[in-house]
């Protein structure tokens, strides 16, 4: 039957979200580089950044149940390795990163030397967090640590890091972090329109990661993660090893993250400890809960929707956007734990039963149990 | 095929469209002008009735506890102007943005100023990571910051004045004094875990080599920290003359009392500290800190006209309780330097602003101060103070007249090979 | 039932199996032994410590002595994932299934346990032969596309041991699969169980004796931790005085209050 | 030999903070499994309660003032935990991670509220006189406010004990965390024994904060410096485990101290977190566990 | 005192426990409710007790409704309850266990928990001892100890023989029985093992895949028939 369902061609939803792919696609591709300024798009870029973490997010508290408070630790790994190699293309002649003239460091650290390599700065934003992620993971998950205790510890991992970072000033650049990075393989940061071709790169980035993102959920390693998150026993008991089952979404999370990290770095010009501690990797969640934790669409809305919202509430009014947050955040979890994505589905599945086109009956909303 | 998914591709359309709306609100909506991407920040900003300032400090977080103040004698200043006439016969109008104590957010908000609001310069920072987070927007758009405090030195940008010290108008003369006053032969240095303590150390140690001055340890605390026994046990250990102290604000309250505890009083131990002003003073409670060194530029009792007026317009203004301190200075003063160069070039172009800024003097409460053209850091007054139970700082000792800024400290041989 | 001559072969042999939590001993050196195709019953009044046994070959619970051979291999400090993957599979007293996703889904996740990680990511094309099978058998093709948590108490059940029949194993643990299911679904499920046990062996736990009496081939009888009358038939256990009363009550045989 | 011994001292200073924020939890968290992050602010309410009632008695009266922020920090705090408990985390008993969430939104607000309402800048409090200076004892300096914490942390963690251990609401608390079904089909009002065990625990955070203006000056991040520290001491322990929380605070204070004493204070950190990591795989419910197995 | 429920629903998470039952109980009566594992012997006494919500329906205690009520209030009406699971509260002593219960009733005096002791002395020498580290027979007196404390009119029993010694059964039996004729308690016992359960109660009914199919005097049945009903 299934088969038969197949030659029938694409059902009516995959239809439906193929032409909200395209639209979308046409939106951030045409209509938004049409219609913003230079700032508003380089705004718009950084929160395309923020929207590949938070699909990250989705997979691995959405669908995963693994409550991840330490992205920022994979966000950070993964802007380092490209900021540092963007440092030491800038350092040019001399050799040497200007904050470790000026921290006194005479020698280039052997850790930082293969970051001379463009393609390998690239591979290791993407693939050291990976590879943090999948240790880390198997340390924690085999042990089985889960729920708040894993909340808590990678929220712990991640002020470790950033404690790290600042200490070892001369080779990370302290506080400061990695800044004044003004060109991005022979793009000039200052220029519009090379500012123009980052935002393509991110919206591309973002595009590419959803469809991964998607394969991956619709595939049976995505029932498999969902099976966890609700039954992690039970999975056992098909065979699966659950940890490993985990280890794969913590990780993918984590490499996503490293490749925002990594986008982020030429956007932005800085990366600093201040974006990767504790603080920072609680709001990328509060993206993800917003927008809705289990769906993919929810989590890039809801990343791209609250820092918008952050930008020009604080614009506004400076304090009054930490009172919109913190009320933000209690509303959304407290009360509508699906988020945005919850409330749409909700009214649409309404719209859909009065039409007729739908039978009634227990459907989006069997997600919104089980999760938390 | 889960309901699920469905659901998430239904409306991702949905959601994209709100997106766009929103921007489309902020990005057009909100300002025409917007649409004339210009990178020369002050292209129309004086064609119309008011000049636009921008005002970038963090006014949340945790670094919005010493901005906030420098925020409002920035305020001070610019309606001061206005009541004199404004510049170029128009009013300054400021544009106030929180920096939230997040050095990205900096960057991004300077870039909004600059090309949202065309701001003809920009007040703004206190970190210096909030510094080297500005600096290269404000490279890449040929845009004006005035940063108000004291920093490590070694950076000099064309588009920056820097109306606190370098390091050889505050630190260097801290240490003559301990060397030549108070005979110390054993410094110990404690600061806090970021870069300012750290590039500090690294000259003090620098400059300590070449004048026969002992280091006997150097200790980080991360920012924040109120735990000081181990460093307290480590100065005890090392039997040092004085200590010189780069601790963050409300650091320093923990350091102290352990001190204290630990039998090593102000008067047996000198304290030298370079980030402790007048308002640090306020929060850190007076009976704390009394009878410790600082080494500023500026202190609320400095004499002088200038200065009583200054301290009586910001206690009029913002209430009797507070006080002004060496950074609330600076951002006046760079107010009162971008107004008196705007007036001298007749134009809020940056690069006419630069121009004649070089060589500009003023009459500032600190005393006479003068823009050094080359590195466009201001000439500045070295005082030593000792903090009395008022919590006000007394001078002790003070340079012979203004010491030109050397953010390079390229006249002093000891530093070669620092930079 | 009597015991066949080609029963010889013993699958599962358990020998001197102990648990004990915190100073209290669930399971009291108990030995079992389960032969190749067969259907064994374990019984024994609640608390007896049954499910515990099951717990310990599944590795679920950790046993303090003892050992569980199944087909020669010692399945001790083993994990979960890696003793289902030699071939045992269980149910669970309160059915457990993947409520969120569709009973296909989890039919297609129970007959893919030994699919690389890489086969796994890729996404699921109509329907296969196992799970195809597996539907059928179940009678659950109607709801095949329903998610699991929306099935009826027997229902759920069914597809558990559906998922079972999917991953194609031979030891089958079965812990009360009857429990709280009307006549009707009894029948059903008893009917299913016959098919299973065609092609694997199987180790039940069950209270109800009328199901008992229909299926079994050999029953163990537990009370207490400890075994109290191993590998019998079904009629033995309906002769024994002593398991009559410590399972039904004093002075009252299953046959009378069963029937 | 002298220096170990001071940095003994000095981990078993540092110790006592940290039993001291995180006694609060070992109830909240501990016993009833709500993940507060605002657990922080409850310790900065504390803080400010010492302030305010400095700024009331005047400088006078610095050591009433203190004394007295003691029990009155302790109400303060504690209401606020009852009314978060009433209004927001009864919606969300079982969803541990959801309880995080929801009370980092509500200490956002708090530490905005403290900024609103104090203002920006840090406050001082002032300490009494008798706690100024220190004595010295084998060649070890013993500052007094470090004895005092010490002293503070040991009386609140006895009376702690004691109220769990021996007094009527203890037995309640330790029945409802044990059984709740149990206890509720037995007559004993859950919902009451819910929102007075986070009155407890909150209080204690205030008290905490009451300590800790002796440490530093008052500001509204005051929590945040100290919360993931404090969960920490709550996990190593083992939840709800008093003697669990009093041997991880100690015993991190002291790997904190010593490792402080041999490399640097923002390496020590990242020494103790490490030490976490490796600890949890060796007993991942922590020193004491509270898990027993429950009977076929 | 009567107790009445009405078409009462209720689920574990989304399964569906109970279809609609409806039932009277008389307080000064015994019932039992028979039925094999699983029919939703356990989800009706969570239910009467409130332990789980009722998702329809109405229970209402002599007349007021109490379908809403915490456990805790319906204790205080006279409901007392003894759930199957048997761990008590596992890390109080065995005396806490009894004190804690005590404490929590209006107008309790100390010496109502020795009255308890004297009905099962076997756990007077054990009052210092973890609840956790008795056998079976030990924590089922103590539950039985337990809800006694809370002076109920009436008290349901869920299994209260399941996987305990028969010498202990035959105690346990004779104590609850001795309350009901002193101090004329009611009780409902929900039991798999039908002679007991016949011998503890004069009304019985049976509930079979959450709806009560049968109920009747027990005087009426003989434990063939009971045997019958069961198996359907």
């Amino acid at each position: 039957m299934a088969t038969a369902m197949k030659a029938l061609g694409p059902t009516r939803e995959q239809l439906l979200a193929r032409v909200g792919f395209a639209v979308s696609a046409l939106l951030l591709l045409v209509v938004a580089p049409a219609f913003l300024s230079d700032f508003r798009l380089g705004l718009l870029a950084k929160f395309l950044c923020f929207a590949i973490i938070a699909v990250g997010i989705a997979i691995a508290w959405g669908n995963g149940g693994m409550l991840v408070l330490g992205q920022g630790l994979f966000f950070g790994l993964g802007g380092y390795c490209m900021a540092m190699y963007l440092k030491l293309a800038e350092a040019g002649s001399v050799g040497l990163p200007d904050f470790m003239v000026w921290s006194g460091r005479e020698t280039l650290p052997a850790f930082w030397k293969p970051f001379e390599h463009a393609w390998f700065a690239v591979g290791a934003a993407v693939i050291v967090p990976v590879i943090f992620a999948a240790l880390l993971g198997t340390l924690i998950f085999r042990s089985r640590v889960r729920g708040p205790y894993f909340a808590i510890l990678t929220q712990a991992l991640a002020a470790a890091f950033v404690i790290l970072l600042v200490g070892q000033q001369a080779i990370t650049g302290g506080t400061n972090g990695l800044t004044n990075i003004t060109t991005f393989f022979g793009l000039d940061l200052a220029d519009p329109g090379d500012q123009r071709v980052l935002y393509f790169l991110a919206a591309i980035s973002l595009g590419v990661v959803y469809l991964i993102a998607r394969q991956l959920l619709n595939s049976r390693y995505g029932k498999l993660l969902i099976a966890v998150r609700d039954a992690e026993d039970r999975v056992r008991f098909l065979g699966y090893s659950a940890t490993r089952v985990k280890v794969i979404a913590f990780a993918t999370a984590a490499g996503m993250a490293g490749l925002a990290g990594a986008l982020f770095v030429p956007i932005v010009g800085i990366i600093s400890p201040a974006m990767l501690g504790i603080v920072p990797s609680i709001e990328m969640v509060v993206w993800v809960a917003v927008g809705g934790r289990a769906s993919l669409a929810g989590a890039i809305a809801g990343a791209i929707a609250v820092n918008w919202a952050k930008s020009s509430l604080s614009e506004e009014f400076p304090s009054g956007w930490l009172y919109f947050q913190g009320a933000l955040f209690i509303a959304v979890v407290a009360f509508a734990p699906m988020g945005i994505a919850g409330a749409v589905a909700w009214a649409r599945d309404r719209i859909l039963e009065r039409t007729g086109r739908k039978q009634p009956g227990p459907t989006t909303t069997a997600t919104a149990e089980g999760t938390s | 095929m889960s309901t699920r998914e469905k659901g998430g591709r239904f409306w991702l359309l949905a959601i994209l469209a709100l997106c766009l709306s929103a921007f489309v609100a902020v990005g057009c909506g909100s300002d025409s002008k917007d649409e004339a991407s210009s990178t020369s920040a002050s292209a129309s900003s004086d064609s119309g009735d008011t000049i636009k300032v921008g005002i970038l400090h963090s006014l949340s977080g945790t670094m919005a506890i010493s901005e906030v103040s420098v925020r409002d004698s920035e305020l001070l200043a610019i309606e001061e102007i206005n009541k004199n006439g404004g510049v170029l016969g128009k009013q300054i109008e400021p544009v106030i943005e929180d920096g939230a104590s997040d050095w990205p957010t900096f960057a991004e908000k300077a870039q909004k100023l600059i090309s949202q609001d065309q701001v003809a310069a920009t007040f703004g920072g206190w970190t210096s990571a909030s510094r080297k987070a500005m600096l290269p927007v404000f490279e890449k758009n040929k845009a004006l910051l005035y940063y108000p405090v004291q920093y490590e030195g070694l950076e000099s940008s064309p588009y920056i004045f820097y109306t606190g010290a370098t390091t050889n108008q505050q630190i260097i003369p801290a240490l003559e004094y301990l060397q030549k006053e108070k005979g110390v032969k054993k410094l110990f240095l404690v600061g806090s875990d970021y870069v300012f303590p750290r590039t500090a150390n690294k000259e003090i140690k620098a400059w300590a080599k070449a004048n026969g001055m002992e280091v006997t340890g150097e200790e980080y605390a991360p920012l924040g920290s109120t735990e000081f026994s181990t460093i307290v046990n480590k100065v005890k250990a090392s039997n040092s003359d004085a200590v010189f102290n780069t601790l963050n604000g409300d650091s320093n309250v923990a350091f102290f009392k352990q001190l204290d505890g630990a039998g090593l009083p102000s008067d047996k131990l000198p304290v030298v500290s370079v980030s402790i002003a007048e308002d640090e003073v306020r929060g850190i409670g007076a009976d704390k800190v009394k009878g410790q060194i600082v080494a500023w530029n500026y202190y609320q009792t400095t004499p002088g006209a200038e200065n009583e007026k200054f301290v009586k317009a910001y206690k009029a203004k913002y209430g009797k309780n507070r006080v002004t301190d060496d950074p609330i200075e600076a951002g006046y003063v760079g107010v009162k330097l971008w107004a008196a160069a705007v007036e001298k070039a007749g134009s809020t172009d940056p690069e006419k602003v630069k121009a004649a800024s070089k060589g500009l003097t003023l009459d500032a409460p600190e005393g006479k101060v003068t823009v050094n053209g080359e590195n466009q850091h201001i000439t500045k007054t070295s005082r030593i103070g000792v903090i009395n139970e008022n919590g006000l700082i007394d001078t002790v000792w003070e340079s012979d007249g203004p010491i030109e800024p050397d953010p390079y400290l390229k006249t002093y041989d000891w530093a070669k090979g620092l930079s | 039932m009597t015991t066949e001559p080609w029963l010889i072969d013993e699958l599962l042999k358990i020998r001197g199996l102990e648990v004990d939590f915190d100073g209290f001993k669930a399971v009291d050196g108990v030995d079992v032994d389960v032969k190749v195709g067969e259907v064994h019953f374990l019984i024994g009044p609640n608390g007896a410590g049954k499910t515990t046994v099951i717990d310990c070959i599944t590795g679920m619970t950790k046993p303090t002595g003892g050992s569980v051979l199944f087909d020669e291999t010692e399945l001790r400090g083993k994990k979960e994932n890696e003793i289902v993957k030699l071939g045992v599979g269980r149910t669970f007293q309160t059915a457990s299934v993947f409520e969120a996703l569709t009973v296909e889904d989890n039919l297609d996740l129970a007959a893919s346990f030994r699919m690389s990680t890489l086969k796994l990511l890729r996404r699921r094309r109509g329907t296969s032969e196992t799970v195809t099978k597996a539907l059928e058998s179940t009678g659950l093709e109607d709801v095949r596309a329903k998610p699991a948590g929306t099935l009826s108490h027997g229902q759920k059940q069914w597809l558990e041991i559906g998922m079972l029949l999917c991953q194609d194993p031979k030891l089958l643990l079965l812990d009360e699969p009857v429990a709280g299911m009307s006549p009707e679904e009894r029948t059903r499920t008893g009917e299913l169980i016959r098919l299973v046990a065609e092609s694997c062996t199987v180790l039940c736990v069950e209270h109800d004796m009328d199901f008992l009496r229909r299926f079994a081939d050999r029953v163990t009888v537990m009370d207490e931790g400890k075994v109290i009358k191993a590998n019998a038939t079904v009629a033995e256990v309906q002769a024994d005085e002593r398991i009559q009363e410590i399972y039904i009550g004093k002075g009252r045989g299953i046959e009378e209050v069963s029937a | 030999m002298e220096a170990l011994l001071e940095q003994l001292v000095v981990g078993l200073s540092i110790g006592s903070i940290l039993l001291l924020v995180a006694l609060g939890l070992t109830f909240t968290f501990g016993q009833m499994g709500v993940i507060n992050m605002a657990h922080g602010e409850f310790i900065m309410a504390g803080a400010y309660t010492t302030y305010v009632l400095q700024e009331l008695l005047g400088a006078e009266n610095i050591t009433a003032a203190f004394l007295l922020s003691l029990p009155i920090a302790l109400v303060v705090a504690g209401l606020m935990g009852l009314l978060l408990e009433a209004t927001l985390i009864k919606r969300l008993y079982g969803r541990p991670l959801d309880t995080l969430l929801v009370t980092w939104g509500v200490a956002l607000i708090l530490q905005q509220v403290a900024r609103d309402v104090f203002g920006a800048q840090n406050v001082a409090v002032a300490s009494p006189a008798w706690l100024d200076g220190g004595t010295e004892l084998f060649g070890i300096d013993l500052p007094y406010n470090r004895l005092f914490i010490f002293a503070l942390a040991m009386a609140v963690t006895v009376a702690a004990w004691v109220v769990v251990g021996k007094l009527k609401q203890g037995r309640r608390m330790r029945a409802v965390m044990q059984n709740r079904q149990l206890a509720a089909a037995s007559g004993i009002g859950t919902a009451s024994v819910d929102r007075r065990t986070f009155f407890l625990g909150s209080g204690l955070a205030g008290i905490a904060g009451v300590a800790l203006t002796q440490l530093g000056s008052v500001g509204p991040a005051l929590g945040t410096y100290y919360i993931i520290d404090a969960f920490l001491v709550v996990i190593v322990g083992g939840l709800g485990q008093l003697r669990g929380a009093v041997i991880a605070a100690f015993s991190l204070g002291i790997i904190n101290s010593l490792s402080e004493y041999w490399t640097q204070a923002s390496l020590a950190k990242v020494i103790v977190f490490v030490c976490i990591i490796v600890f949890l795989q060796f007993r991942p419910q922590g020193i004491f566990a509270t898990e027993s197995r429950g009977l076929a | 005192m009567k107790l009445e429920a009405s078409d009462l629903r209720v689920s574990h998470g989304r399964t569906p426990a109970l279809f609609g039952v409806s039932l009277s109980i008389d307080a000064g009566g015994r019932t039992c409710v028979l039925g094999r594992n699983g029919v939703g012997k356990t989800s009706l006494m969570n239910a009467l007790m409130g332990v789980l919500p009722a998702k329809t329906g109405t229970v209402t205690l002599d007349g007021e409704d109490i379908t809403k009520l915490p456990p805790w209030e319906r204790v205080k009406r006279g409901l007392g309850y003894i759930p199957q699971e048997r761990s008590g509260f596992p890390q109080l002593s065995v005396g806490e266990n009894l004190r804690v219960v005590n404490e929590s009733r209006k107008g309790a005096k100390p010496s109502d928990i020795d009255e308890v002791l004297d009905l099962f002395p076997r756990l007077t020498p054990l009052l210092k001892r973890p609840a956790v580290y008795l056998s079976g027979g030990q924590r089922q007196q103590l539950a039985i100890a337990r809800a006694l404390l809370t002076k109920p009119k009436l008290l349901l029993l869920d299994e209260p023989t399941e996987g305990i010694q028969p010498s202990i059964v035959a105690e346990i039996e004779e104590s609850i029985l001795a309350f009901h004729s002193r101090d004329g308690l009611g009780l409902v016992v929900a039991e798999q093992y039908v002679e007991m359960a016949l011998r503890m109660s004069d009304e019985y009914l049976v509930l079979e895949a959450g709806v009560v199919v049968h109920q009747g005097h027990t005087a009426d049945l003989t434990p063939e028939e009971a045997g019958k009903l069961l198996a359907i």
